[in-house]
């Protein structure tokens, strides 16, 4: 499902800063895994998950999402997989908080062909599931951390991806609402959605249904 | 059209409200002005159009020196004589300076049978015609500014012109025009032209110019040329030079307008790229946040233009809506010295309500396109920022 | 087509639709009333009908006289050299001078030009 | 008294300064695109090219409505400016008041055409994930900035030599026999010829749609384009004036003919304009598209919308005119 092949990726190219983030990663994920990319802050984790979306282009090699190449995709067709495949939960979250949950979830759809009953009716199932339903209305920045952490998964899933990436979703979670997102992302794996999760937190190292553990260390797998 | 994106734009147009405002005020206070002024300067122009069919076809002048002087008589039999003139006679007329208000009346010598005015032109003169009946001194009929004049400097029923010789001359105001012609007629006094030759004393076989009626409009140019080719020392004005001067000189001052205005349209043109482009952290988290769940670069430009278009055409529309009734209802209170000039006799009109559609989407092709240019770069730049960025 | 808007998206159309509806009445209401002005116009097509001059009595007291196109040529000359007049038939001028050469008098035999 | 200080004039110049700028900045844009542009490095500047190319299509496709609104202007133009120029009844006489005149308005179309095909080129590169005519498409717009550049001085030395003073002749003597001009003689073609011709060529308009032989419809769209303009000006017009000897291309856009003008224009312009662009984005880019069908369509409402007057007046006549 996700392809890497000795991806590199340095910053600011050519100037005297210039920084290699990522050296020679290559990994594969198969399809309904669960993989789980440790490693400390700063080890070039959201960097990979940010080329695997299609966010930023790496400097060299080769990425394979859904068996196609993005890495040489024009930004228009990036954001288009993106769009149909991926569905991202960051660790802020990411959401805007003057609009209220109903449409935070349903913006990644606007720009398709769907009309606005249909993502509306997709959205209200994903709430029921995430039993947030009776926030649809309100505003987000008056939801609570475990709520709003919901509300991004909601968004997440709202174009049923195949994928999902998650980069430090438990980050600014207490210890029982890393446990429901856990609980949570059992739950999709059930529908055989494939999930690559960046993280440091040592709650994921001892779960039994993690199907695989790669482990960065300064951009390098070790 | 996708209106999942209209919707989305109206929603965070509502939501950064306070900054847009600024945009729209802008917009709409220079869509007022220049509405404002061009429908002031178009009433204007079409108060001057309705009455220029009514004027004479040809107007004969004598010149001497380059200015104009009294004109034989016996010329307007000549004139009349041209084949395609129904019929050309001379006129006495001129201008009366009275110094307590230093105003210029127009005196115009018309001969007066009555039978045939009063019929004609009843509606526009009100005349008490017993002071004309009873005694034979001089009378007029004078505009509704000077009748006021007479009343508060003079006397209400009777004014002595001082003649040439110094010798007054005691004249029965018999009448004056109507309201509605006030902004033709406010400074004309209508007088026998007996009296008028006796006031500038022209003698009888002179006149001022010479007026000749051609009810054929092709003729017009061939009796023009006659008329050059046997007097040379004359000088024709054809209705048709007047019309086009009336055009000339309202393109001239709306052009002069403009060309001043150019500066404000490049200080709107700044305004509104520096108001557009000053994009606060928050809007570009937001459009990070587009970018990052799927949306493409043509969305983002797609939410900017609908954006662009809503806020000009509301401009727009606002800015003409409040122009027209500042202008027709209001009548443009202060706006509208700047047209009418210094007149101590303070014709009071009413704007001709005429809307010239023409002039709207001059307007309109003037300022939504410097709007929408103005906003393209600002738009774009904000489109391409990197997701990636933003998201840490 | 309307279904893709939510409620407060619809209050906003809404007051926009309201704002350019007002301005379109308006224009036709201006309209309108010209129409019934037919009076007011024909009295002032008699008055100068009667009087046979043209301008309006804007400018009355100053030196230039209301209807400088028929008196004197140069009036405004001493105000300032370059000073465009002031009156909209005073225009006359301009047209008149220098087109006698647009009449095709028998002094120049110059073809007025018609390539296209 | 030149012409320059009417309000419509100095705006026409304002929409075309503010073309000038973009178009400037989009060519820049160009050149610097076609220079290096390739899909397959993953260097900064490459992506920061591909940024670029949204602005360029951006500033061209707004440049193209621009474009239609002040060619529509520019006609609003030349009607006033009718009023002012003696001898000048319609904009006919407008446009002969200087040389310029007829080939501003033609590269006007011209550039709108050329726009136009650049539009649809870029459609149909965004569509592909490879971008193919990138490169192509913007040397191209190289191509069209120069024809920008040359409409830009046919406008200014346009405005700026037409005298207001100066006796013009109208329709009346530009499109009859005694002419010399170029368009006058075109017009000149007797009916019995100019009519055939037209009816031939939409016939084989016809066949070659249905056929698909892209490039020989588009020339014969072309083609189709200065016919139909020949035989609207010297046969259908007077019909629509009816009269014999009122042949005059933008009278029809007057009220008293219920702008029946615009219907016409319209119809043809986009009739060739999707016939030609078919055949020139074959040629160039070796895409086949199925424009024909659009173009079919508008230049048969074209000869329909047109041939109806003749008719009409035949049988409420009973004669030709």
């Amino acid at each position: 499902m996700i392809k890497l092949e000795s991806i590199y990726k340095n910053y600011n190219i050519g100037e005297h800063n210039e920084s290699e983030v990522l050296k020679n990663i290559s990994f594969l994920v198969k399809e309904n895994d669960f993989t789980i990319l440790r490693g400390p802050s700063g080890s070039g984790k959201s960097t990979i998950l940010s080329i695997i979306g299609g966010l930023i282009k790496p400097t060299k090699g080769e990425v394979f999402v859904d068996g196609k190449s993005i890495a040489k995709l024009p930004d228009k067709f990036a954001s288009l997989v993106r769009q149909e495949k991926i569905g991202f939960i960051f660790q802020k979250f990411n959401l805007i908080h003057e609009l209220n949950t109903i449409d935070n979830i349903t913006i990644p759809l606007l720009p398709g062909k769907l009309s606005r009953l249909e993502i509306e009716k997709r959205a209200e199932e994903i709430l029921d599931d995430l039993s947030i339903l009776n926030k649809k209305n309100v505003l987000v920045k008056k939801l609570s951390g475990g709520e709003q952490q919901r509300v991004a998964i909601a968004r997440a899933l709202i174009n049923r991806p195949k994928i999902i990436l998650a980069d430090e979703p438990t980050a600014n979670l207490d210890k029982k609402l890393s446990l429901s997102f856990i609980q949570i992302i059992k739950e999709l794996k059930q529908k055989g959605i494939t999930i690559l999760l960046a993280s440091h937190d040592p709650l994921f190292s001892e779960l039994k249904c993690v199907d695989n553990f790669i482990d960065i260390q300064h951009g390098e797998i070790k | 059209m996708n209106f999942k994106l209209v919707d989305f734009t109206l929603k965070s147009l509502k939501r950064n409200m306070t900054k847009k405002l600024s945009v729209i005020f802008i917009f709409t206070v220079l869509v007022f002005l220049l509405v404002s002024v061009f429908s002031i300067s178009s009433s204007i122009k079409k108060e001057l159009l309705i009455s220029v069919d009514s004027l004479p076809e040809l107007i004969v002048q004598k010149m001497s020196g380059g200015r104009q002087t009294l004109i034989p008589v016996e010329r307007a039999f000549e004139i009349a004589s041209i084949p395609g003139v129904n019929n050309a006679y001379d006129r006495v007329w001129g201008y009366y300076f009275f110094e307590n208000v230093n105003v210029n009346f127009t005196i115009l010598g018309l001969d007066f049978d009555l039978e045939t005015y009063k019929k004609k032109y009843d509606n526009i003169i009100e005349m008490n015609s017993d002071i004309i009946d009873t005694s034979n001194t001089p009378f007029m009929i004078a505009g509704k500014g000077v009748v006021e004049i007479f009343n508060s400097y003079y006397n209400p029923n009777y004014f002595d012109f001082i003649k040439g010789n110094g010798k007054r001359m005691r004249t029965n105001i018999a009448g004056s025009f109507s309201d509605e012609s006030a902004l033709e007629t406010n400074d004309v006094i209508l007088m026998p032209i007996q009296n008028v030759r006796e006031l500038f004393d022209i003698e009888e076989h002179l006149a001022t110019d010479i007026v000749v009626r051609v009810p054929n409009p092709e003729e017009i140019d061939v009796v023009k040329q006659k008329i050059q080719f046997m007097y040379p020392d004359c000088r024709l004005v054809s209705r048709q030079d007047i019309e086009a001067s009336y055009q000339n000189v309202f393109d001239y001052k709306s052009g002069l307008f403009l060309s001043l205005l150019i500066a404000a349209f490049v200080a709107f043109f700044i305004l509104i790229y520096d108001k557009t482009s000053g994009l606060s952290l928050e809007d570009k988290r937001e459009i990070g946040i587009l970018k990052a769940v799927g949306w493409q670069v043509e969305n983002i430009l797609q939410i900017k233009f609908i954006e662009g278009a809503i806020i000009s055409l509301f401009s727009f529309s606002f800015g003409t809506g409040l122009a027209l009734f500042y202008v027709y209802t209001l009548q443009a209170p202060l706006l509208r010295n700047l047209f009418t000039g210094a007149s101590y006799l303070k014709p009071e009109f009413d704007l001709l309500p005429i809307v010239d559609l023409q002039v709207l989407s001059l307007i309109f092709i003037l300022t939504v396109p410097i709007y929408i240019m103005a906003t393209i770069i600002p738009s774009w730049r904000a489109a391409i920022i990197d997701a990636d960025e933003v998201m840490h | 087509m309307f279904s893709d808007l939510t409620p407060t998206s619809k209050k906003i159309l809404l007051v926009f639709i309201a704002v350019i509806s007002f301005t379109i009445l308006e224009i036709g209401y201006y309209n309108f009333e010209y129409r019934n002005l037919s009076s007011t116009i024909l009295q002032k097509k008699k008055a100068v009908s009667l009087t046979q001059l043209p301008d309006l009595a804007f400018v009355t007291e100053t030196v230039w006289l209301r209807h400088r196109s028929i008196t004197s040529l140069f009036s405004v000359f001493p105000e300032d050299g370059n000073l465009l007049d002031y009156y909209p038939s005073s225009f006359v001028y301009n047209l008149q001078l220098p087109n006698k050469s647009k009449q095709v008098n028998q002094y120049s035999n110059e073809e007025p030009r018609n390539e296209f | 008294m030149s012409v320059l200080l009417i309000p419509e004039v100095i705006i026409l110049f304002i929409e075309d300064f503010l073309l000038l700028v973009f178009n400037t900045i989009a060519v820049v844009i160009a050149y610097r695109i076609q220079k290096d542009f390739n899909i397959n490095n993953t260097s900064s500047k490459q992506y920061s090219l591909e940024k670029q190319t949204y602005l360029a299509s951006y500033i061209i496709k707004f440049s193209l409505y621009l474009k239609i609104a002040s060619i529509l202007f520019f006609v609003f133009t030349l009607d006033k400016l009718s009023t002012i120029i003696p001898g000048a009844m319609c904009a006919v006489g407008v446009t002969a008041s200087s040389d310029y005149g007829i080939y501003l308005l033609l590269f006007k179309i011209l550039n709108i055409y050329l726009f136009g095909f650049w539009l649809l080129l870029n459609k149909n590169d965004m569509n592909d994930e490879s971008y193919p005519y990138t490169i192509i498409k913007f040397k191209y717009f190289l191509f069209v900035y120069v024809f920008f550049l040359f409409e830009m001085t046919l406008q200014y030395l346009y405005f700026f030599d037409i005298n207001p003073q100066e006796l013009v002749s109208c329709c009346g003597t530009v499109f009859y026999e005694a002419t010399t001009s170029v368009v006058g003689q075109l017009t000149n073609i007797p009916n019995e010829i100019s009519l055939p011709i037209f009816y031939i060529v939409f016939l084989l308009l016809i066949i070659t749609t249905i056929k698909k032989y892209v490039l020989l419809n588009g020339i014969l769209n072309l083609l189709f384009l200065v016919i139909g303009i020949i035989t609207l000006i010297s046969f259908f017009g007077t019909y629509v004036y009816e009269l014999p000897t009122h042949r005059c291309p933008f009278c029809l856009l007057q009220s008293d003919y219920y702008y029946a003008g615009y219907a016409f224009y319209t119809f043809i312009i986009l009739g060739t304009f999707f016939g030609i662009a078919n055949a020139f984005i074959k040629t160039t880019v070796g895409l086949s598209l199925n424009y024909c069908k659009f173009s079919l369509l508008f230049n048969s409402m074209y000869i329909l919308a047109v041939t109806i007057y003749p008719i009409r007046f035949y049988i409420i006549n009973g004669v030709w005119l």
